[in-house]
């Protein structure tokens, strides 16, 4: 069930079990008070460990927290490492030369200023600047990150980038198969890549994730169609 | 410019001897040779341009207007100088403008602007405008060239209407195409360099970088007059000096002016 | 404003000129060639300007410093004592000396080759002693003769010219009592081709007469970058000379 | 504007790649300008714009000043372009000097106050003494791309709707009567001027764009943010309805042919004409709203005498 | 003339002295301006452009595409166009044009003098009057203590005290980077920092690229000709004495291979050897004392030098040891070393030297 907060609501808790905050929750140090702060829908889970308390809210600026899959923009590049945006006017992150698969000191990545990379983040400290990395570090192996060769990346809110990725249940990426082959790559940072084999298929898709944004789940279907039916002129009834 | 510290002490070493070695060979009354040229702009009543030898280039203009002198009586002479490259809020602008404008502050003496006054009630007033282009060093010395040369060529229209006018209500008239000369003649400003004992007149920049010391001097109508004044050409050899060195400097100028205002007006 | 007779019945101008002929065009390249790696000092009528072109070299600013290509940086100082009547405040910040430096880089961007010059920056300054009209023009070519000065590669001349249109009769290269008094476009032309890099009109001009302007407008820039050439031709002929007795 | 944000050169190459297949971000045709909407506040001279996401609204209003000395039967009238971080984080508080904001400024300035689109001799209510005083604020509500083009919208579309206070002048002496006591009178619009901007963009190289014949150069209509940001080449043609050119900025960026610009200048005089209609559409649509209300008074009114 | 001041006058014009043609005066008066008039055939018409013809920029070079097109142009499908106003050289197969005027542009092997303006991270920034500043790495200098010595950490945090801002070098251009910016080494006894003189500098048009740069001059004075166009003149050292004799009077019997190779010819009989000059290249090769010997009499030999030099400059004389010291004879005319400034005197220095060479018949080139 879920509920609607905002900042300063008050949300109950078992006190006699251990509390997980995510995202979106507070604890005051002196009251030792639960709060929420940010405005979105309460998720509660509670399980014989305890309880797991989190708000999933929407916005637009991205703040790098570990572990998110990202897609960025190599702006720099400098002796060890490239500098990345992962959007446009905020601080922008490192991508160590050494976080790719197959890394040493001789082997050295080849990307360049403008590209586009699919990356993890890897350390994301308040004070310092965060990290990502193009690997699975725990293993040092590929892991499907590294360089997005052409396509086009659509911007999308953070809420609805973490449904995309997240949610199975979520119902555009099945439309969207049902008319095109496509690749597609979801950045938590509300970035999303698209390539197909034929720009009017990739277009067609952006548009729709577009389109969708902000929409109810029951339109997706006719926007879907729509965008179809305007780029490729494909869409049999 | 930054020099290195063996560049300097040559230098340093080299200006204070006994005659002093200047990098270029000058004497210690020499110029470096400059070009002029005059009267090119006809939107102005006045106008010439300098060039030295490396390079440093400054423009000046004059233009004029009537003012009613009962009313507005502030200077007649007003200037402003703007260096490429600098905001007009710079140290080094201002401290050339406030400079500049003592060196133009009209005076009976020196400058005398009673030239300027058309009648009882209407005199022109004169603005000077300084354009330094390029300049590798403090441009005082060449602006005041420069200024010379446009304020002695400056011709103004020619009054036709009656000097007394106080009691008329009409503005003066002027001469439909007829000018007349100026020939105003203003003060030259000459910057000398002090190292060791020995004074130096148009240091060029590397002989700057190892002054001991500036001084101005403004000389006019055959003699030596204000703004006299010293001026720091850097920040590593700086220090006082003897005062004796002032008189010298004086002396200096007092000797040489006349021929650097003959070569002006050649 | 019809106080003179702009154009008379005889197709005479003010200053005498025809409908189609150029104001006096008078040019000279490398002439600070201690201040700067490429100058020009063009006269163009009663216009006389001087630009210093400075680079590529080292960037000043961090913020000029592209990994891939020149920056490219334009100052256009129009002095006070430029006009007939002095002006009493600077023209550093107006909006359209802002304008004009924002219209010029643009064309000269997409003509200069800035990308041999990776991590650069090119620095134009230009100085107007005196303006008489269809300044934009004049400062155009003017850059153009102090970028080649300066060696620095480029794609092609751009030349640039203003015109007036008076009643129905376009007039070539307007001066100031033109440019006041009658709608005007200006216009820059790369090389002997139609292609406008700038085109500006700041005036009601009819639709219908727009093409007959552009067309006598491409022809005046062109030759005025004849006329360009001829300068350069000579002054480069001038210095082979000289190197080859030597 | 919109300086920093970064783009990546995938989407530069989508976007050029698309366009050389006939094909928009916004699946729009190459000469289509978005649906133009306008709404009216409550008070006089307020209204909206909306074209796509890009949003602007443009209030007008008056007061009394002295005129300028060398023109003493004019009145005044300014339009101020301000943008704020509102519009977009490109933006930045206070700094109007980055290059797309001078232009974008000068332009509307060019368009509607040089091009004579308000009767300011009209303004005038004692000559040399008193005058009113017009003002246009533009705001930048929300950015993606065109906005030249919905602020020059906005600002004639607050113009037309705007009503100054009627005023009686006796001698020296100006009596201004509050709105709620007489009819306000409309400000003289003389012409609408209608800002029309087309993006340029190269498919080949620069070696063909200088000395090809081909002319491939691609033109597309009222950008938007995306579009814009990845152009080489812009140009602004603003007309009226009466064929007359007000103004072209075509401030550098790609050299384009000079037929290609002329067949520009006729694409839009078609849009200026649609546009204009529309304007004066809703102009009328809003007076009949408002005159709902008149009508009650004035028979009030009607009655009593 | 004065003794004081020369003042060049022109009244009446704002003329530049560059080239004033009096058969091109242009005239358009009548000239009416049409679109179809407009074309002259001049330039374009040609298919090939020859070697050392002037060309302009947008001009076309050549439609023949056989050529390879080198700097300077640039093409489209067949046609080989001008970026510059220059010349056309053909060197074999590659076509290119050699711009009147433009920066020095660095090429490896170059020998350059260059002045220090930024220290960085196990770099220096010098200053050649490139396009972009050079980079020297702390790795291609030469550390006190030995040629031999590994560099530690601790040389990195100090840096500055070997060279630091202003500091003024000889270097040679070890290699180019992509962008055509220089990195630059001093691991020769014959780089590294300057002293004992005076600097100034010329268009880097004026010096050519040979084996040596480094030349004594008549009255105890070396010069160093940067290719960049920075000079530096300098009282001449033990080492440059050693440097001019021939290298096989070297009798050290030390092994030619183990020293740097500015130490090969040195002079025997100045009882410096190998082992001692890699003692001096201790911090001494960083010092900023000069030579405490210097007299009044070399100064002024320098000021003479530097003046004959800008001299030849001033007359567009490509500057070479022999016309050096060729103008600074001819400039024994002028016993006062500040006339030399003036231009008239230049001028006939410039002409001597010309007039010398033809007389002896062989055109330095």
């Amino acid at each position: 069930m879920s509920v609607l907060v905002l900042p300063g609501d008050n949300v109950e808790v078992d006190a006699g079990k251990p509390v997980s905050l995510g995202p979106g929750m507070y604890c005051d140090p002196k009251t030792q008070m639960v709060l929420p702060v940010n405005a979105g829908v309460l998720n509660r889970t509670d399980n014989k460990r305890g309880q797991t308390l989190y708000v999933d809210y929407d916005s637009k600026r991205y703040i790098p927290a570990t572990g998110d899959f990202v897609i960025g923009v190599i702006t720099g590049a400098f002796a060890d490492s490239y500098r990345v945006s992962l959007s446009s006017f905020s601080t922008p992150v490192s991508l160590s030369y050494m976080a790719f698969p197959n890394a040493s000191k001789k082997n050295r990545p080849t990307l360049k200023i403008g590209d586009l990379v699919y990356a993890r983040v890897c350390s994301s400290e308040k004070e310092l600047e965060a990290e990502i990395e193009c690997m699975d570090s725990t293993t040092g192996q590929d892991a499907g990150f590294g360089l997005l060769d052409e396509g086009m990346v659509a911007e999308v809110s953070l809420g609805f980038a973490r449904q995309l990725l997240y949610n199975n249940d979520f119902p555009l990426l099945k439309l969207l198969a049902k008319h095109a082959q496509f690749e597609i790559a979801i950045g938590l940072n509300g970035k999303i890549w698209l390539k197909s084999n034929d720009i009017k298929n990739t277009l067609a898709c952006y548009k729709s994730i577009l389109d969708c944004s902000g929409k109810q789940i029951g339109e997706f279907n006719e926007i879907v169609k729509k965008n179809f039916n305007q780029f490729t002129n494909t869409v049999e009834e | 410019m930054s020099l290195s510290v063996a560049e300097k002490s040559y230098l340093y070493d080299s200006l204070s001897a006994f005659p002093a070695i200047r990098p270029d060979g000058r004497k210690p009354y020499q110029f470096r040779p400059i070009e002029i040229s005059t009267d090119f702009l006809p939107n102005s009543n006045g106008s010439s341009r300098i060039i030295a030898s490396d390079g440093s280039e400054c423009i000046v203009s004059v233009k004029s207007k009537v003012i009613d002198h009962t009313i507005d009586n502030d200077d007649l002479i007003k200037v402003e100088v703007d260096i490429a490259g600098q905001r007009d809020d710079s140290a080094v602008v201002e401290s050339i403008n406030s400079l500049l404008s003592k060196v133009l502050k009209p005076n009976a003496d020196t400058l005398d602007t009673s030239k300027l006054q058309l009648t009882k009630k209407y005199s022109f007033k004169l603005y000077v405008d300084v354009l330094v282009l390029s300049s590798y060093s403090n441009p005082i010395s060449l602006i005041s060239f420069a200024i010379y040369s446009a304020l002695s060529t400056t011709t103004l229209p020619k009054l036709v209407s009656g000097f007394d006018d106080l009691e008329v209500e009409e503005l003066p008239t002027f001469h439909d195409y007829d000018l007349v000369n100026l020939e105003l003649k203003s003060p030259l400003v000459f910057l000398l360099a002090l190292v060791g004992d020995n004074l130096l007149i148009d240091p060029a920049s590397n002989e700057y970088e190892v002054a001991n010391n500036g001084l101005i001097v403004t000389w006019c109508n055959g003699k030596v007059t204000g703004p006299i004044r010293t001026i720091s050409l850097n920040n590593f050899y700086s220090k006082g000096f003897d005062a004796s060195l002032l008189g010298k400097g004086i002396k200096l100028v007092e000797e040489h002016a006349n021929d650097v205002l003959q070569a002006l007006e050649s | 404003m019809s106080r003179f007779e702009l154009y008379s019945p005889e197709g005479l101008r003010l200053d005498g000129r025809r409908w189609n002929e150029l104001r006096r065009f008078e040019c000279s390249i490398n002439t600070h060639a201690h201040a700067s790696d490429g100058s020009s000092y063009l006269e163009q009528g009663n216009n006389k300007i001087v630009t210093l072109v400075k680079g590529p070299q080292e960037p000043i600013l961090r913020s000029q410093l592209d990994a891939t290509k020149a920056s490219l940086n334009i100052t256009v100082n129009i002095t006070k004592f430029s006009k007939m009547e002095r002006s009493k405040s600077s023209h550093k910040n107006e909006r359209r000396v802002l304008e004009m430096q924002t219209a010029l880089v643009r064309t000269f961007e997409k003509n200069v080759m800035l990308h041999l010059y990776p991590r650069t920056l090119i620095d134009i300054e230009i100085h107007v002693l005196q303006q008489d009209g269809g300044i934009l023009g004049s400062l155009i070519n003017s850059i153009t003769l102090a970028l080649i000065d300066s060696g620095i590669a480029m794609y092609d001349y751009v030349s640039a010219i203003s015109i007036g249109l008076y009643d129905t009769t376009p007039l070539l290269d307007v001066n100031t009592l033109e440019e006041n008094a009658m709608s005007t476009v200006t216009l820059g032309v790369i090389g002997k081709s139609e292609k406008l890099s700038l085109l500006s009109v700041e005036d009601k001009i009819p639709l219908d007469r727009l093409e007959s302007v552009l067309a006598i407008g491409i022809a005046g820039a062109h030759r005025v970058r004849e006329l360009m050439d001829n300068e350069l031709r000579k002054h480069a002929a001038h210095r082979v000379a000289k190197s080859s007795a030597k | 504007m919109a300086k920093d944000i970064e783009i990546s050169t995938s989407e530069q190459k989508f976007l050029l790649e698309a366009l050389r297949q006939n094909q928009r971000l916004d699946g729009r045709e190459f000469d289509q300008f978005r649906d133009v909407e306008i709404d009216f506040g409550k008070e006089f001279g307020d209204a909206t714009v909306t074209m796509g996401n890009t949003k602007v609204q443009c209030r007008v209003s008056c007061s009394i000043a002295q005129p300028y000395e060398d023109r003493p039967f004019e009145g005044l009238f300014f339009i101020s372009t301000e943008s704020s971080p509102m519009a977009g984080p490109q933006f930045e508080n206070g700094n109007n000097t980055g290059e797309d904001e001078v232009l974008c400024a000068r332009i509307i300035e060019k368009a509607v106050r040089r091009s004579g689109a308000l009767d300011i001799e009209g303004l005038c209510i004692v000559a040399g003494s008193k005058c009113w005083a017009i003002r246009a604020d533009v705001h930048f509500l929300n950015c993606d791309g065109g906005f030249i083009d919905a602020s020059c919208i906005a600002v004639m579309a607050a113009l037309m709707h705007f009503r100054k206070p009627d005023i009686s002048v006796f001698g020296e002496q100006v009596t201004v009567h509050p709105v709620d006591e007489r009819e306000p009178v409309p400000l003289g619009i003389l012409h609408i001027p209608i800002c029309v901007t087309f993006s340029f963009f190269n498919p080949e190289d620069t070696e063909e764009n200088i000395k090809g014949e081909s002319n491939s150069e691609i033109t597309i209509i009222d950008a938007s943010l995306k579009e814009e940001l990845l152009r080489d080449g812009v140009l602004t043609v603003t007309l009226n309805k009466n064929r007359e050119v007000v103004q072209v900025s075509k401030a550098g960026g790609l050299p384009m042919d000079a037929l290609s610009l002329m067949q520009c200048c006729h694409k839009a005089f078609g849009i200026t004409e649609q546009i204009t209609d529309l304007i004066i559409e809703k102009i009328k649509e809003e007076s009949k709203e408002r005159d709902k209300y008149a009508s009650i008074l004035s028979s009030e009114n009607a009655r009593e005498t | 003339m004065s003794e004081v001041i020369s003042v060049v006058k022109r009244r009446g014009g704002f003329q530049y002295p560059s080239i004033v043609d009096e058969t091109n005066d242009i005239d358009t008066s009548d000239e009416d301006i049409e679109m179809e008039d407009v074309e002259k055939p001049a330039g374009d018409k040609k298919t090939d452009a020859a070697e050392g013809e002037i060309v302009t920029p947008g001009e076309l070079v050549t439609d023949d595409p056989i050529w390879m097109r080198g700097h300077g142009t640039y093409f489209l499908d067949n046609m080989t166009y001008s970026s510059v106003a220059g010349t056309i050289s053909r060197v074999n197969r590659l076509l290119s044009v050699i711009p009147l005027r433009g920066r020095y542009s660095p090429e490896t092997g170059d020998h350059v003098i260059g002045r220090i303006t930024e220290v960085g991270n196990k770099r220096w920034k010098v200053d050649i009057d490139g396009k972009q500043n050079a980079v020297l790495m702390l790795g291609s200098v030469n550390l006190p203590g030995g040629i031999l010595r590994r560099k530690s950490e601790s040389d990195e945090l100090q840096m500055r005290s070997f060279l630091k801002e202003g500091d003024l070098l000889n270097a040679e251009v070890q290699s180019l980077f992509q962008d055509g910016s220089a990195s630059l080494h001093t691991r020769s006894l014959k780089y590294g920092k300057l002293r004992n003189g005076l600097f100034l500098q010329v268009p880097s048009s004026l010096i050519i690229r040979s084996k040596n740069h480094t030349h004594n001059l008549p009255g105890n004075v070396t010069v160093l000709l940067g290719v960049n166009g920075y000079i530096w003149l300098r009282k001449t050292s033990q080492m440059d004495q050693a440097r001019d004799l021939p290298p096989g009077g070297s009798t050290g019997g030390y092994p030619s291979n183990s020293g740097p190779t500015g130490a090969k010819s040195l002079n025997p009989s100045s009882n410096m050897s190998i082992t001692r000059l890699e003692e001096e290249s201790s911090w001494q090769i960083y010092s900023d004392e000069n030579d405490p010997t210097i007299t009044n009499s070399i100064r002024q030999t320098i000021s003479r030098y530097a003046n004959v030099i800008r001299a030849l400059a001033y007359c567009e004389i490509g500057i070479t040891q022999e016309r050096i010291v060729s103008a600074y004879e001819a400039s024994m005319a002028y016993p006062n070393i500040g006339s030399l400034i003036e231009r008239d005197v230049m001028e006939s220095i410039g002409n001597d030297v010309i007039n010398g060479e033809k007389m002896r018949g062989n055109g330095g080139n």
